[in-house]
């Protein structure tokens, strides 16, 4: 699922939403081949993934273009598999499936969501118009080596927090931001929190209370050994 | 000066509500000398009904808060007719809830399938050392009593109340 | 009424070496400040204020929670007396007392009856005034002396307003003065008791009849010098957390707290001997010797009176900022008041 | 706490510096203070450090994160059920409110919906859960302006609410009621009648509010022309809900785009706005928004249509992989979640859209030249929850 062009929506309702298509017609007509990829969910929303260099293009057009003078929020998508697992499930799995060495599962391959992507990374954003009611999801690919992107703060101020917050996060540079500070974490924090790889350390210090089982039978006689009653 | 009405309904509101307070009565609840009655839906503490519970550890697993602890081990039933097969049964040594750290979601109350264990509207149970909020299962029971019947729906609903093992 | 006069007659003839005398003067007035101010604090900080909230208030101490404040002033006591360190100490240590001093002196001046008053002095309000504003030094020194941001801004504010506010009560009171004739308070009281409204002498003439605008003026500008809503900037808990108070504790918080009702019931008793007649009661003359009993008595109830209004005020409105309240004391109470002295005066020929 | 590095001690002492000199002609010296993150006028524990040139603000920065809990993280980590009693706790004065569009984004996914009585009970709940949380702002809005009465008033009356609340859901504070396909329970007998009469308390209670604080002329000094926030720079700040309509807007997620599992289309409502955009003006829509959500309950209490209270869905609940984003109008504003699904018990990505996040990130361009009692009033007006911006 690389960075087609996925239009396919559920086998259910197969109906195209002609607005929101509209809009990825508009985007395509103003940004030309910056706009990568598209999605419409039909009746519910619209993805438009763009190149990294556009995206601060994109904002100001979705903003004067689109009438999208509501900035929702910005934030940011991690698309590695977790290799912890779910610390829990990924525990009970692992012993029943017998390897008990506890080391984490390999990754397994990336797969993107909506619109595509092909990087571990991908930056999210939702503008919305309350005059005429559009609203359109962007996106944008950012590669892991150079992990930069154009502020979208000259465009909509309020993006400043939600910029701060997704650099503390993810660690993905805002280029042109006033003040890029920590704004959830200590001043001296290491690390990027949201990012799959980052373990949740309260799930190791604590050993998980489902894991206990049935002890079998004491002494261990008696026909078949511990089944399931 | 500012047109006076609005300060004069002021204090209006407040003399109103002295004379209200003084004649019926105040609207709060003296507390340790009367006591007001939670909704029976309240979800003060969870009672455990021993008999039902077959130690599935289901409670256990879908706890968020991973609070429930249990220990169980199996031993051999007499058979129901007499020529039958002794059958293999759970038998539960301990179940503990660590009241501290629960959050009275009410995950496990839904989540467990043989009706063991129920919500009872029972608030006082706070301890002087925080270790005494980890209740055992005798404790739990005897939170049995304290669990009201289920209400019956409001009309239009299809919901059927269900029975509390008594 | 034949004992009365005869007890009347040995009260007068008791005569202290001058020493005595005023040690018993300053005894009862040492009495007299924390049981009007615990009287005060109770029956309105804690029951008249739950009333309004629809609640009882303290229940538990005392019968129906009456000796609450003397639960807390224990309370306050027996609590740490913490003296922040890049304090000013001496300067700290003497604000609440300064603040005190000024309450005390009003106390001298309040007549309860033709005889019972501490010093029936012939400056009376004059005096009362002048020993009024000694608060704002007390009240400096304790917002300066804490060295904490939130005090220090809380004295400036206090400052500005109390002076700010000194002003239209003096004004408020010179129309009084003009209509009684005198500044001796139990002069006022008789005036009040003699005079009559067109000739008919039922009630006498309260002040707050003819000077109702005096006793709008006053009643505003009392509520200041309390620092009470809506003039709460000083200490308003929701931005600079009870202001220049903010760094004491114990006893001198307590000072601080029962010197606060203290001057609450003091301006009270001001107003009332004022405006409404002080001890004395309409249908009898203000020489009989029935105001040994009746006269503290009438002057409590009307006290209590004016108290309610002052507390009915702090428990219903939201405090104005600090620059409004400025230019309401200066850009509407004063030409108020410019205004009611000068319709009192002509009046006062012209009648 | 780590020692300071040097080089923090110099960057503190240039700081102090260069508070020094701010007013050049009045030769004084400026104050840095701390509102918070211990005060009374901050929900909580937000912090703003404010330069003041006397009185005035030259400039306010809020530092939030005293109460960061990590929810986009441990949301990782639960399954659906799970993550629920997670989110009710992020605003949790209308915290059946932040329920609803988490749930409604799993339906989105799994194109489930909830049957009509229960999508009428969540309506009526989330309702509930507005005045509860609205009612409580308006007790505060005195508070924070001097008059006590009306918090005392707001608790009392907002009381009648939360049993309501109670008798329903099990839980006051956190009902944890919702569940994907519907609701978990149905109403107790006898409830319809009691919330009516809670409903009629609440009006009463919004009448005491107008004359108390509304009609006060000292309130009206206080907050006409504190704070103003035009429409346009709060949009582009991502305010949301009685902020912006508070400042001619007249958008809202209910009647504008409602997510499929709400029936205000049922009711006939309406979307109150105020032209001028200052601190009276949210505090105005937000008193009307009350008297319309209790005006709403008691529509919708009198059509609840019988039937199931939940759709079928298996027990164990695997959401289909894919992308969905719904919000709804929360009582503190827009609240959304951008569930990212990879088809396992757990959810791959969940992106909490708080509306306090946006409303108290236009601080700092507000507070430039207010008064400290004005921060104080454009802070109780702009009404944020901590959780809410901390998440």
């Amino acid at each position: 699922m690389s960075s087609a062009d996925t239009t396919e929506a559920p086998a259910g309702e197969l109906e195209r939403d002609d607005a929101r298509e509209a809009v990825v017609e508009r985007f395509r007509s103003e940004l030309g081949d910056a706009v990568v990829g598209a999605h419409v969910r039909p009746g519910h929303a619209v993805w438009v993934r763009v190149d990294r260099g556009a995206w601060r293009e994109a904002a100001r057009f979705a903003r004067d273009g689109l009438h999208c003078a509501f900035f929702d929020f910005l934030s940011a998508i991690d698309w590695l598999p977790s290799p912890f697992g779910r610390d829990m499930d990924s525990q009970e799995d692992r012993i029943a499936a017998g390897d008990t060495d506890g080391s984490p599962a390999e990754p397994t391959a990336i797969v993107a969501g909506a619109a595509g992507g092909d990087t571990r990374f991908q930056l999210l954003a939702r503008v919305y118009a309350p005059t005429t009611g559009t609203a359109v999801i962007l996106k944008a690919d950012v590669p892991d080596d150079d992990l930069s992107i154009d502020s979208w703060v000259p465009v909509y101020a309020g993006a400043n927090w939600h910029e701060r917050e997704t650099w503390e996060m993810f660690g993905i540079d805002f280029v042109g931001h006033p003040g890029l500070t920590h704004i959830y974490l200590p001043g001296q924090f290491e690390g990027h929190p949201l990012r799959k790889d980052f373990p949740l350390l309260a799930r190791r210090v604590k050993p998980w209370p489902g894991i206990v089982d049935v002890e079998p039978m004491p002494g261990g006689a008696g026909e078949g050994e511990g089944g399931e009653e | 000066m500012p047109k006076v009405p609005g300060l004069i309904k002021g204090l209006g509101v407040t003399f109103g509500e002295m004379v209200k307070t003084l004649t019926d009565g105040p609207v709060t609840v003296q507390y340790p000398h009367e006591k007001e009655e939670p909704a029976p839906r309240a979800r003060g503490v969870i009672a455990l009904h021993e008999e039902n519970c077959t130690a599935c550890m289901l409670c256990a697993r879908e706890c968020p808060d991973w609070c429930i602890y249990i220990e169980a081990h199996k031993y051999l039933a007499p058979p129901r007719r007499e020529g039958g097969k002794p059958r293999q049964k759970n038998a539960l040594d301990r179940f503990d809830i660590d009241f501290s750290l629960c959050m009275f979601c009410g995950i496990c109350v839904e989540v467990c399938p043989f009706e063991a264990l129920f919500w009872s509207p029972e608030y006082e149970f706070s301890e002087l050392k925080i270790a005494d909020l980890l209740h055992d299962k005798e404790r739990l029971g005897q939170w049995m009593q304290t669990v009201p019947d289920f209400e019956p729906y409001e009309s239009g609903s299809e919901q059927k109340p269900k029975k509390v093992p008594r | 009424m034949s004992q009365l006069a005869s007890g009347a007659a040995v009260l007068a003839a008791f005569d202290p070496p001058y020493w005595l005398e005023t040690a018993i003067k300053a005894l009862v007035v040492a009495v007299l400040i924390p049981t009007t101010a615990l009287i005060l604090g109770i029956v309105f900080l804690f029951k008249v204020m739950s009333w309004m909230q629809s609640r009882l208030g303290p229940q538990e101490a005392g019968p129906r929670g009456l000796l609450q404040l003397l639960a807390d002033g224990g309370k306050f006591l027996q609590k740490e007396d913490i003296i922040p360190a890049s304090a000013d100490r001496f300067v700290f240590k003497a604000a609440p007392f300064v603040v005190l001093a000024s309450t005390f002196l009003t106390y001298v001046v309040i007549p309860a009856s033709m005889n019972l008053v501490v010093e029936d002095l012939d400056v009376g309000i004059f005096y009362v005034f002048a020993v009024s504003s000694l608060s704002v030094i007390g009240v400096l020194m304790a917002g300066w002396a804490s060295a904490n941001k939130y005090s220090l801004v809380g004295g400036l504010r206090a400052a500005g307003q109390l002076i700010a506010y000194e002003l239209p009560m003096i004004l408020a009171v010179v129309g009084v003065v003009i209509q009684a004739g005198t500044l001796n308070l139990n002069g006022i009281v008789v005036a009040q008791n003699s005079g009559e409204i067109l000739g008919w002498g039922g009630i006498g003439l309260p002040f707050i009849l003819t000077q109702f605008i005096g006793f709008g003026i006053f009643l505003a500008a009392v509520q200041a010098e309390l620092t009470q809503t809506p003039f709460d900037m000083p200490v308003a808990e929701s931005e600079i957390v009870s202001g220049y108070q903010v760094e004491y504790s114990g006893f001198r918080f307590l000072t601080f707290f029962l010197g606060e009702f203290a001057t609450a019931f003091a301006f009270a008793a001001i107003a009332a001997v004022l405006f409404l007649g002080g001890w004395a009661v309409p249908w009898l003359e203000a020489d009989s010797d029935w105001y040994w009993v009746l006269g503290p008595v009438v002057l409590f109830a009307k006290i209590m009176l004016v108290s309610f209004l002052i507390f009915w005020l702090r428990f219903t409105y939201p405090r104005l900022r600090e620059d409004q309240l400025q230019t309401f004391a200066w850009k509407f109470l004063i030409p108020l008041s410019l205004v009611n002295i000068l319709a009192t005066g002509v009046l006062k020929v012209v009648l | 706490m780590t020692a300071i590095t040097d080089r923090e001690k110099l960057a503190y002492v240039a700081a102090r510096a260069a508070d020094g000199r701010i007013n050049i002609e009045l030769e004084t010296e400026g104050m840095t203070i701390n509102l918070g993150p211990q005060h009374p006028a901050t929900h909580g524990t937000l912090r703003i450090v404010a330069r003041l040139d006397g009185e005035q603000i030259v400039s306010a920065e809020p530092i939030c994160g005293y109460m960061h809990r990590g929810y986009e993280k441990l949301a990782e980590v639960r399954t659906y059920p799970q993550v629920t009693t997670l989110i009710n706790r992020i605003d949790w004065l209308g915290s059946f409110a932040n329920e609803v569009p988490f749930i409604l984004a799993a339906e989105e996914l799994m194109g489930i919906e909830a049957p009509p009585r229960a999508q009428w009970i969540r309506t009526i709940l989330f309702e509930l859960s507005r005045i509860a949380n609205i009612s409580l702002f308006l007790g505060d809005l005195g508070i924070q302006l001097g008059g006590l009465t009306v918090g005392f008033y707001a608790f009392r009356d907002r009381e009648y609410v939360l049993n309501q609340i109670e008798a329903a859901t099990g839980g006051r504070f956190h009902p944890n009621f919702d569940r994907i396909g519907g609701l978990k329970d149905d109403l107790p007998k006898g409830w319809i009648a009691e919330t009516h009469k809670a409903m009629e308390k609440v009006r009463r209670f919004c009448d005491e509010v107008e004359d108390l604080l509304i009609g006060n002329e000292i309130f009206q000094t206080r907050t006409r022309g504190i704070g103003v926030i035009p429409g346009h720079v709060g949009l582009s700040y991502g305010l949301s809900g009685a902020n912006i309509r508070a400042s001619g807007v007249d958008w809202d997620l209910r009647r504008d785009s409602c997510p499929r599992g709400l029936v205000y289309d049922e009711v006939d409502w309406k979307v109150w706005t105020h032209p001028d955009g200052d601190s009276f003006a949210r505090s105005w829509v937000r008193l009307q928004e009350v008297r319309e959500a209790s005006k709403i309950v008691d529509q919708l209490l009198d059509t609840i249509p019988g039937g199931p209270i939940m759709a079928k869905v298996p027990r164990i609940i695997k959401v289909p992989e894919g992308e969905a984003y719904v919000a709804t109008e929360n009582p503190l504003g827009e609240m959304g979640y951008y569930v990212v699904s990879k088809g396992d018990l757990v959810p791959f990505r969940v992106k909490i859209r708080s509306a306090s996040f946006n409303n108290v990130s236009i601080i700092p361009w507000v507070a430039r030249g207010l008064y400290v009692p004005d921060l104080v009033t454009v802070l109780a007006s702009l009404y944020f929850i901590l959780g809410d911006i901390d998440r």
